[in-house]
C-alpha cells in the first residue's frame, strides 16, 4: 500500500467486531450419518451443467459418474452414497427466488458401497495433462465459493506461465470455519495438494495465505509445509473480505488485478484450501469430489460446528443432525455477508457450500432503512474502491447506465457497504439488481441484433424467390412468345384479330 | 375569432401559461426589479404595453418573414419599439421615465417579448395577438406585482410605498404600511429572497392547481381521468 | 409572384433584413430628432431642480446651469462647479463630489455658501444596501440634513466623522461605512471648495 | 421438524445477512455530545441569555422540521428522533451572537429546517449546509442584531444577568449598549477600513487565546474544546482528517504570508485560525456528510477551498467574517468535485480505466 | 444622421445574407435522432405496433405521434431507453406486468399445415408442412404475426419462462 493510499485511510473492508466463528470452529469435526435421500443438483459450478449418465431406476455406487461435464468450462458428478435414482428433474435451488434446477435424487441403500477407487502413488511423476485430467474427472470445482472448475483454470494457468499460486485460507466471512477446519484436520491434504497443483500448472512458489485469527490453522500449515520451501505461509491481518481473491492477491503480492480481467493475467492463480485438498484426494485416493465439510452455524443451531457431509444433502437433513433450539428466522446458505437466503430448508447442497446457517430474528434484525446522509462510510469499507452512495442513488433514480459508469461492474457485491451503512440501506440488493437488469439489457440487445438479422434475411429470401420467380415466369412467358410466335409464323392468317 | 379561443387566450396568459409563473421566462426583470410592489406594478404595465405593441406590429408582418431570419427581424423590431418608447416617456412623460426609465431598458433583454412573437404572434393575426399580448402581458403584471408585494411586506413592512410617484397623487391610498416600526428582513428585498419568494409562489401555484383538479373530480363525472 | 417561393431565396432574406434594419433604424433617428431637444430640456429641469434641493429658497437668483466652470481638483478630476449669484452677486456653488461607499461609489450634490458652509447636500447615485444603507436618501431619512450649516471652520476637522470614530455625525446601526463614506465626501468637497475658493468666486465676476 | 416449516422463515432478503445495528441517530448523537463541551463552556463564558438563545433555536428548528414533516405526511416523530434537526438547530445557535434575541433564534431555527433542509426533500437531499444557509440568511437579513457581539462575562460573574434576568434579555429588549462589544475580525475589518493599521489596532497585542474569552458566538471562543470535541469525532471515526486540516492550513498558509508580507494590513496566522468561526467551520461545519464530498480527495480540495474563500473574504470582502460564506460556496461546488474526484477503484487507474497487467515473476 | 441608417442597412443586409446561406449548408437532411431510435428496435417490422414497420414507428416517435410504449416487442426495456433518448415522462402501466412473450405451438392441435412459417419475419418457426412446428426460442420476439395466421388456434402467445440465470433482486426500497 504506498504512502499516498495509506494517507487516504486506505483501509478497506470491514473488521466484524464479533466473527460468531468460535465456538464451532473448536468443536472437533463431526461425520454426517447417511440420510434417507440425496439431491445431487446438475449444475454445481460456472459453466454448462453436467448431463446425467445415469436413469432413474439405476443403482449407483459411492463415487460413480451420474452426470458427465459438458463442454470445456464443466464438471462432471459423481454419486456420494450407494442407491438408487428415483428421479432425475427439478428441485428448489439453494436461491432466493425459489425457482427450480435440475438435480439427480438418489435414494439411499444404507449400505455406502463404494466403486473401486484408483489412486496414484506418486501424482508428482504424472504428466501435467494427466494431472489436469484427473483433477476434471473428479468434478473439482473451486470450492471458496466462485465454483469455477479447477482442471480448465490449472490449464488457463498453465498456458499463461503462471509462477505463483495463491491459496486462498483467507475464509473471511463470519461463522465459516469450515476451510479452517481442513487446515487444521487436513493440512497435510491441502499442502500436498498444493503441490500437485503448482506441479500441475507449473508454478514457482505458492504462498498461502491464512487470517491471522486462525492460529490453530496457521500453526498446523506451517509444520505442514515447513519440508517445502517453495510453499510459504503467510498469515494476513483479519479483515473482511480478506478471502476476495483480488484483495489476498493485493495484500500477497503487493499489485492489483487489472479491472474486468482474471488474476491469472499478473501470473497469479488463486485457489482455495479445500479444494487442495480435494485435489489431494482426487489424485493420491481417486476419490471424486462428493463430499465435503460443511459449517453449520447460527444462533438457531444447538450444536453448531463443522460437519463432513455428502453433496446434495438436503439443508432440513443437515440441520437434522445438528439439532435447532428454536426456530430459524433466515436460513442462509454461505456466510452472512455473501450467502443466499433460502426459500425453505427442502434445498440440496452443492459442493461449494461451505457453511448453512440457521439465523435468529435477533441475528438479522435490522433497523428499517433511513434516507442516505452521505456519510461516506461505504466509500471507506468499500474494498473495491467504490463509491456505493453514489451508485445506489442512481439506481434509485433508475439510471442504471450512470450505475454502470461508476463502475457498477467491478461490485463484489461482497456487501461491506450495506455492512456498515449507519442508515441501513439496502444497498447490494440495489446493485443486484441493477447488475441484472443491465445484464437482461445487453441479453436483449443480442436478441435484437439477431432477430434483426433474421428478419433481413428472411427480407432478402423473399425478394430473391419472387424476383426468381418474375424471372422465371418472364422467362417461360418469352418462351411460350417465342413458340407462339414460331408456330403462327407459317399461318399467321390464323391469328384472331 | 371565438369568444371559446378569446377566454382560452385569456385564460392562458393569466394563469395555464403565466408567463412567470409557468413558463418561467423572463426572470431577469422578475428578480431585478420586484423589490417592492409599486416597481414590479411598473415593470409590468410597460412590459404589457411593448408587448401589445410588438405582438401586433410582428403579426402583420408575419407573412412577408421568411424563417431563416424571423429572430433578427423579431429583435430588430422589439428593440427599436422599445427605444421609441423609451424616447418618447423621456421627452414627453418625463415624471413618469424617471419612475420607468430604468425597466423600459430592460424590456429590450425580456425574452417573455421574443417568445411570444416566435410563438404566437408569428402564427396568429393581428387581432388575436393584440388579445395575446395584453392577456400575457396582464398576467406578468399580475406575477411582477404579487412577486413584489411579498418582498416588499417581508422586507419593508410596506405596500406599494411609493405607487403614487409611479401613478399620481391620486393613488396615494394605495401606500400602506402595514407593520409600523418593522425593521425588515432585508435578505427578501436582495436578490436570495426574490429567489426565495418565486419558489415559495410557484409551490403556492402548483398547491392551487392540485386543489383544483382534486375538486374537479370530486364533482365531475369523469372519474377515470382524475387518477392521474 | 408567389410569395412562398421568394421567401426562401437568400436575396430576399438578405434585403429582409436590411429592410428592417433601414425602417427601424430611420424610425430611430426620426424619434431622435423629434425628441433630442425635449430630452435635453428635461435633463436640464431635472438637474435644476436637485439644484435647488441645496440651495435653500432665494439664494440665488441667476441659471445656475448657464454659469457653470469647470475645475481641476487635487486629484485632476474635473469637477463641474455651478455658480449661484444673487443680485450678481456669489452667493454659493453647487458640485458633485463622490467618495466610495460599501458598494461602489457615492455620488452627492453639495451645495457650499460662500463662506464655506453647507446649504445642503443630496445624495444622487449610490448602489448602497437596501433598507440598511439607503438611509442616506433625504426621501428615506433626515439624516442627510445633519450637514446642514456645518463648515469646516465651524468645528476641528476631526469632528468631521462618524461618532463611532470620534466625530459629531451619527452613524446608523449596522452600517458605519456608509454614512461614513459621505462624511468624507462632504468633507472632501468642502476641502475642495476651500482650495478653489478663489477661483471659483473669481472666475464668477 | 416444524421449526423448519415455511412459515417460520418469513424473510428471504439481499445479503448481507448481518450488519453494524448503526443508525443516524447515533452518528448525530455523537456529533452532539463532541459539541457538548464548547457549548457548555460558552453557557459558562457568555450566561443564561445564551443558553436561552441555544434552547429557542433547537426548538424552532425542531418545530420547522415537524412542521415540514407534517404538512408533506411523512412520519414526524421516527424523523425528529434520528437528531439532524436538533444537530442543525445547535450549529446554528452557536454560531449566533450569544445575547441575540429570541425572534433571531426562532427566525433562523425555522429557516434552517424549512428552507435549508425540506425544501430539498430532508436529510440526506439538502446541497448547502443548513445551519449556514441559516445564520448566512440572518446576517444578510439582520445587520445589526447578527453583530450586536458581547464580552463574555461569565455565568456567575458580578455584573452577569441572572437567570430572570437572561429573560429579559431575550426575549424582551436588546442588549444595553454597555455590554456590547466587537469581535477581533470585526475590530480589524473596521479599523482597517478607516485607515488604521492593524499594527496600530492591536498594539497592545492580538486579543486571541486559547481559552477564549474575548466576544464572539459560542462556537468560535471556545476553540480549543471545538478543536477537542473534532479530534474526538475523528477518533470515533465519525469525520476524517481531511476537510478539518486542509482547511485549517488553507486559512493559516495565505494568513502566514499576508502577515509576513504586510502585518498592517493582514492579520497573521494564529489569529485567523483561532478567530472567528474557523474552528467551529473546520471541525463541525465543513465536515457536514451531507453536502461535504465523499471521497477522500474531493474533501481535501473542499476543506482546501473553504479554507482559502475563508481568508480571501475575511481580508477582501465586505464581511469580516467569511467561514459561513465560504462553506456555502464550496457546498455547492461539492457535485461538481464529486464528479470530478472519484476514489482509484481496484484494478483502475484515476481515470477509470484498467489498469495494465504486470507479470509476477 | 445618414450614416449610422445606411451602416445599419448594410449589416442588416450582410447579416442576413449570411443567416440565408448558413441555412443553406447547415440544413439538416432527413432525422438522425429517428435513425439511432430505429436502430435500438427489433427491426423486425412486424407491424405489431400497428404502423409500417421500424422506421414508421420511429417517426412516428420522433414526431410525438406514439408513445414511447409503440413497441410491444422491445417491451419495457426498449421503451425506457426510447424513453430516454426523447426526454418523454414514461407511463410502463400499458406494459406493466406482460414480461416478454415468445409464442408456443400446441402439438395436439397443430394440422402441420406451415402457414405461420411463412408469417414469421424471423424465420423463428420450424417444421414443414405435415410436420408438428416448434418455436426457436432464441429468435422468436414474440410480435404474434404467427397467431394470426394459425388456422386451428394452435399458436398462442405465453410468457418466457423465469429460470435461475434470468431471474433478478427486485428494485428494493429506500426509505
Amino acid at each position: 500500500m504506498g504512502i499516498l493510499e495509506r494517507l487516504n485511510g486506505g483501509r478497506w473492508g470491514v473488521h466484524p467486531h464479533d466473527d460468531h466463528k468460535r465456538p464451532a470452529a473448536d468443536t472437533p469435526l463431526r461425520v454426517m450419518p447417511l440420510p434417507a435421500k440425496l439431491c445431487v443438483p446438475l449444475l454445481q459450478h460456472v459453466g454448462a451443467p453436467a448431463k446425467p449418465v445415469v436413469a432413474v431406476g439405476d443403482s449407483v455406487l459411492r463415487g460413480q459418474l451420474i452426470a458427465a461435464a459438458q463442454g470445456a468450462v464443466s464438471a462432471p458428478v459423481h454419486a456420494p452414497s450407494s442407491g438408487v435414482v428415483t428421479a432425475i428433474g427439478p428441485v428448489t435451488a439453494p436461491h432466493p427466488s425459489g425457482l427450480p434446477f435440475d438435480a439427480i435424487t438418489i435414494t439411499l441403500d444404507g449400505e455406502d458401497r463404494a466403486l473401486e477407487a484408483a489412486g496414484v502413488d506418486d501424482p508428482l511423476a504424472l504428466e501435467p495433462a494427466e494431472v489436469t485430467r484427473r483433477i476434471a474427472d473428479a468434478g473439482i470445482v473451486g470450492l471458496g465459493g466462485a465454483t469455477f472448475p479447477s482442471a480448465p483454470k490449472a490449464q488457463l494457468g498453465r498456458k499463461l506461465e503462471v509462477q505463483t499460486l495463491v491459496i486462498n485460507g483467507g475464509e473471511c466471512e463470519p461463522y465459516l470455519s469450515s476451510d479452517d477446519s481442513v487446515m487444521r484436520h487436513r493440512a497435510d491434504d491441502v499442502i500436498d495438494g498444493v503441490r500437485i497443483l503448482m506441479h500441475a500448472v507449473g508454478a514457482r512458489t505458492a504462498l498461502v495465505g491464512i487470517e491471522d485469527n486462525k492460529p490453530e490453522a496457521i500453526a498446523a500449515m506451517r509444520e505442514a509445509a515447513r519440508a517445502f520451501a517453495a510453499i510459504r505461509i503467510c498469515p494476513v491481518p483479519a479483515r473482511y473480505p480478506m478471502g476476495s481473491d483480488r484483495q489476498l492477491v493485493e495484500v500477497l503480492t503487493g499489485k492489483q488485478v487489472p479491472a474486468g480481467a482474471r488474476t491469472a493475467s499478473i501470473g497469479v492463480l488463486v485457489n482455495n484450501v479445500s479444494t487442495c485438498a480435494a485435489i489431494h484426494r482426487a489424485l493420491r485416493h481417486g476419490e471424486a469430489l462428493y463430499r465435503r465439510i460443511v459449517t453449520v452455524n447460527g444462533g438457531a443451531v444447538a450444536a453448531p460446528g463443522n460437519v463432513l457431509a455428502p453433496v446434495g444433502v438436503l439443508v432440513e437433513d443437515l440441520l437434522a443432525f445438528v439439532g435447532l433450539k428454536e426456530a430459524p428466522a433466515r436460513l442462509v446458505m454461505g456466510g452472512p455477508m455473501m450467502g443466499l437466503a433460502l426459500p425453505h430448508a427442502q434445498v440440496p447442497t452443492v459442493k461449494a457450500c461451505g457453511g448453512v446457517l440457521a439465523l435468529t430474528a435477533a441475528e438479522i434484525a435490522r433497523p428499517a432503512p433511513s434516507a442516505c446522509i452521505r456519510c461516506g462510510s461505504c466509500v471507506k469499507a468499500c474494498p473495491m474502491g467504490l463509491q456505493p452512495l453514489e451508485i445506489a442513488a442512481r439506481v434509485r433514480a433508475g439510471d442504471y447506465d450512470g450505475a454502470a459508469s461508476l463502475q457498477l461492474d467491478d461490485c463484489l457485491a461482497c456487501g461491506c457497504c450495506a455492512y456498515v451503512c449507519p442508515s441501513n440501506l439496502p444497498l447490494v440488493q440495489s446493485f443486484q439488481h441493477a447488475k441484472g437488469t443491465l445484464w437482461a439489457r445487453a441479453q436483449q440487445k443480442k436478441r435484437n441484433a439477431l432477430t434483426r438479422e433474421l428478419a433481413d434475411a428472411r427480407r432478402e429470401r423473399l425478394e430473391r424467390d419472387a424476383r426468381e420467380r418474375a424471372e422465371a415466369a418472364a422467362k417461360r412467358k418469352a418462351a411460350r412468345a417465342a413458340q407462339q410466335a414460331s408456330a403462327a409464323a407459317p399461318g399467321g392468317q390464323e391469328m384472331p384479330s | 375569432m371565438s369568444t371559446d379561443s378569446m377566454g382560452r387566450l385569456w385564460r392562458d396568459g393569466l394563469w395555464d401559461q403565466n408567463v412567470v409563473f409557468v413558463q418561467l421566462l423572463a426572470m431577469c426583470p422578475t428578480m431585478a426589479v420586484t423589490t417592492s410592489g409599486t416597481n414590479g406594478l411598473g415593470m409590468g404595465l410597460a412590459t404589457t404595453a411593448v408587448l401589445v405593441v410588438s405582438n401586433m406590429l410582428i403579426a402583420s408582418i408575419r407573412d412577408f418573414v421568411s424563417s431563416q431570419v424571423r429572430i433578427p427581424v423579431f429583435i430588430v423590431v422589439i428593440a427599436t419599439l422599445v427605444t421609441l418608447v423609451d424616447m418618447s416617456l423621456n421627452a414627453w412623460l418625463h415624471g413618469l421615465h424617471k419612475v420607468l426609465g430604468l425597466f423600459i431598458a430592460l424590456i429590450v433583454v425580456n425574452c417573455a417579448i421574443l417568445g411570444r412573437a416566435e410563438a404566437f404572434a408569428s402564427k396568429n393575426g393581428v387581432l388575436a395577438s393584440a388579445v395575446d399580448g395584453l392577456a400575457m402581458g396582464l398576467g406578468f403584471t399580475f406575477a411582477l406585482t404579487l412577486m413584489g408585494l411579498v418582498r416588499e411586506l417581508l422586507g419593508a413592512g410596506t405596500l406599494f410605498s411609493q405607487a403614487s410617484l409611479l401613478l399620481g397623487p391620486a393613488f396615494s391610498f394605495m401606500e400602506v404600511t402595514v407593520l409600523p416600526g418593522y425593521t425588515g428582513v432585508l435578505m427578501m428585498i436582495l436578490p436570495p429572497g426574490g429567489f426565495l419568494v418565486l419558489g415559495f409562489l410557484l409551490a403556492g401555484r402548483r398547491l392551487i392547481e392540485q386543489r383544483i383538479s382534486r375538486r374537479a373530480c370530486a364533482g365531475g363525472p369523469a372519474q377515470s381521468a382524475c387518477s392521474a | 409572384m408567389d410569395l412562398a417561393l421568394w421567401r426562401e431565396r437568400i436575396v430576399y432574406q438578405g434585403g429582409l433584413l436590411a429592410l428592417s434594419t433601414f425602417l427601424t433604424s430611420a424610425a430611430l433617428v426620426l424619434a431622435n430628432r423629434a425628441t433630442v431637444s425635449a430630452i435635453e430640456q428635461a435633463a436640464q429641469d431635472d438637474l435644476k431642480q436637485s439644484l435647488t434641493q441645496v440651495l435653500p429658497e432665494g439664494m440665488a437668483d441667476n441659471d445656475l446651469l448657464a454659469d457653470a466652470l469647470e475645475v481641476a481638483d487635487t486629484g485632476g478630476r474635473k469637477v463641474n462647479v455651478y455658480r449661484g449669484r444673487k443680485a450678481g452677486q456669489f452667493s454659493a456653488a453647487v458640485f458633485e463630489y463622490r467618495a466610495r461607499g460599501y458598494a461602489g461609489d457615492i455620488v452627492i450634490l453639495l451645495g457650499v455658501d460662500p463662506a464655506g458652509a453647507v446649504t445642503g447636500v443630496r445624495v444622487l447615485r449610490h448602489s448602497e444596501t437596501p433598507g440598511l444603507g439607503d438611509k442616506i436618501e433625504a426621501a428615506k431619512s433626515d439624516w442627510i440634513h445633519a450637514f446642514e450649516q456645518k463648515s469646516l471652520a465651524g468645528m476641528p476637522l476631526a469632528s468631521w466623522a462618524v461618532k463611532k470614530d470620534g466625530g459629531v455625525f451619527d452613524q446608523f446601526a449596522g452600517a458605519t461605512i456608509t454614512p461614513r463614506a459621505v462624511v468624507k465626501a462632504v468633507r472632501e468637497g468642502l476641502q475642495f471648495y476651500a482650495a478653489h475658493q478663489a477661483e471659483i468666486s473669481e472666475a464668477a465676476r | 421438524m416444524n421449526m423448519l416449516a415455511s412459515s417460520a422463515l418469513p424473510s428471504v432478503a439481499a445479503s448481507p445477512h448481518a450488519g453494524q445495528l448503526g443508525s443516524v441517530s447515533h452518528v448525530m448523537l455523537k456529533v452532539m455530545l463532541a459539541l457538548a463541551p464548547a457549548t457548555a463552556c460558552g453557557f459558562w463564558y457568555f450566561g443564561w441569555p445564551a443558553f436561552n438563545l441555544w434552547l429557542v433555536t433547537v426548538l424552532a428548528a425542531l418545530a420547522g422540521e415537524a412542521l415540514c414533516l407534517r404538512l408533506m405526511a411523512k412520519p414526524v416523530v421516527p424523523t425528529l428522533l434520528d437528531g439532524s434537526a436538533l444537530l442543525t438547530g445547535w450549529l446554528l445557535a452557536v454560531s449566533l451572537p450569544p445575547w441575540a434575541p429570541w425572534w433571531l433564534g426562532v427566525i433562523g431555527g425555522l429557516f434552517a429546517t424549512v428552507i435549508g433542509k425540506q425544501v430539498f426533500g430532508g436529510i440526506g437531499c439538502n446541497l448547502f449546509n443548513p445551519a449556514m444557509v441559516a445564520r448566512v440568511a440572518l446576517l444578510v437579513s439582520f445587520p445589526v442584531v447578527m453583530t450586536g457581539w458581547v464580552a463574555p462575562i461569565g455565568l456567575t460573574g458580578a455584573q452577569a444577568p441572572g437567570w430572570l434576568e437572561s429573560l429579559q434579555l431575550t426575549f424582551g429588549g436588546s442588549v444595553p449598549d454597555a455590554y456590547t462589544s466587537a469581535s477581533l475580525l470585526g475590530q480589524a475589518k473596521t479599523e482597517l477600513s478607516r485607515g488604521v493599521s492593524l499594527l496600530q489596532t492591536f498594539a497592545n497585542g492580538l486579543p486571541v487565546s486559547w481559552s477564549g474569552m474575548r466576544p464572539g458566538s459560542l462556537g468560535e471562543t471556545a476553540v480549543l474544546l471545538i478543536a477537542a470535541g473534532g479530534i474526538a469525532m475523528m477518533l470515533m471515526g465519525l469525520i476524517t482528517w481531511h476537510i478539518p486540516v486542509s482547511m485549517l492550513l488553507a486559512i493559516a498558509i495565505p494568513a502566514a504570508i499576508g502577515h509576513a508580507v504586510n502585518p498592517a494590513r493582514y492579520l497573521d496566522a494564529g489569529a485567523h485560525v483561532l478567530s472567528g468561526g474557523a474552528m467551529l467551520g473546520a471541525f463541525f461545519i465543513a465536515t457536514d456528510y451531507v453536502t461535504s464530498p465523499s471521497s477522500r480527495g474531493g474533501q481535501l480540495v473542499f476543506g482546501a477551498g473553504c479554507g482559502l474563500l475563508t481568508w480571501v473574504i475575511r481580508t477582501y470582502g465586505g464581511y469580516p467574517e467569511g467561514v459561513a460564506f465560504a462553506v456555502l460556496l464550496m457546498n455547492a461546488l461539492t457535485p461538481v468535485i464529486d464528479r470530478a474526484i472519484k476514489p482509484r477503484v481496484y484494478g483502475r487507474n484515476w481515470r477509470g480505466q484498467p489498469i495494465a497487467p504486470r507479470k509476477e515473476n | 444622421m445618414l450614416v449610422p441608417v445606411v451602416i445599419l442597412t448594410l449589416l442588416g443586409l450582410m447579416l442576413g445574407l449570411m443567416l440565408g446561406y448558413a441555412a443553406r449548408v447547415f440544413a439538416v437532411e432527413g432525422n438522425e435522432v429517428a435513425a439511432e431510435i430505429a436502430a435500438m428496435m427489433p427491426g423486425t417490422n412486424c407491424g405489431q405496433c400497428g404502423l409500417a414497420g421500424c422506421g414508421a414507428a420511429a417517426d412516428a416517435l420522433v414526431a410525438g405521434a406514439a408513445p414511447a410504449t409503440v413497441c410491444p416487442g422491445g417491451g419495457a426495456p426498449l421503451a425506457q431507453a426510447i424513453a430516454a433518448k426523447l426526454g418523454l415522462t414514461l407511463d410502463l402501466g400499458g406494459l406493466a406486468d406482460q414480461g416478454p412473450k415468445i409464442a408456443e405451438v400446441q402439438e395436439d392441435i397443430c394440422i402441420g399445415c406451415a402457414r405461420c412459417l411463412k408469417g414469421c419475419p424471423t424465420d423463428a418457426i420450424v417444421g414443414a408442412s405435415k410436420q408438428i412446428h416448434g418455436v426457436l426460442h432464441q429468435a422468436c420476439t414474440g410480435c404474434g404475426a404467427c397467431v394470426t395466421e394459425c388456422p386451428t388456434g394452435a399458436i398462442g402467445l405465453r410468457p418466457l419462462p423465469q429460470t435461475l440465470q434470468d431471474w433478478n433482486w427486485a428494485s428494493p426500497s429506500f426509505a
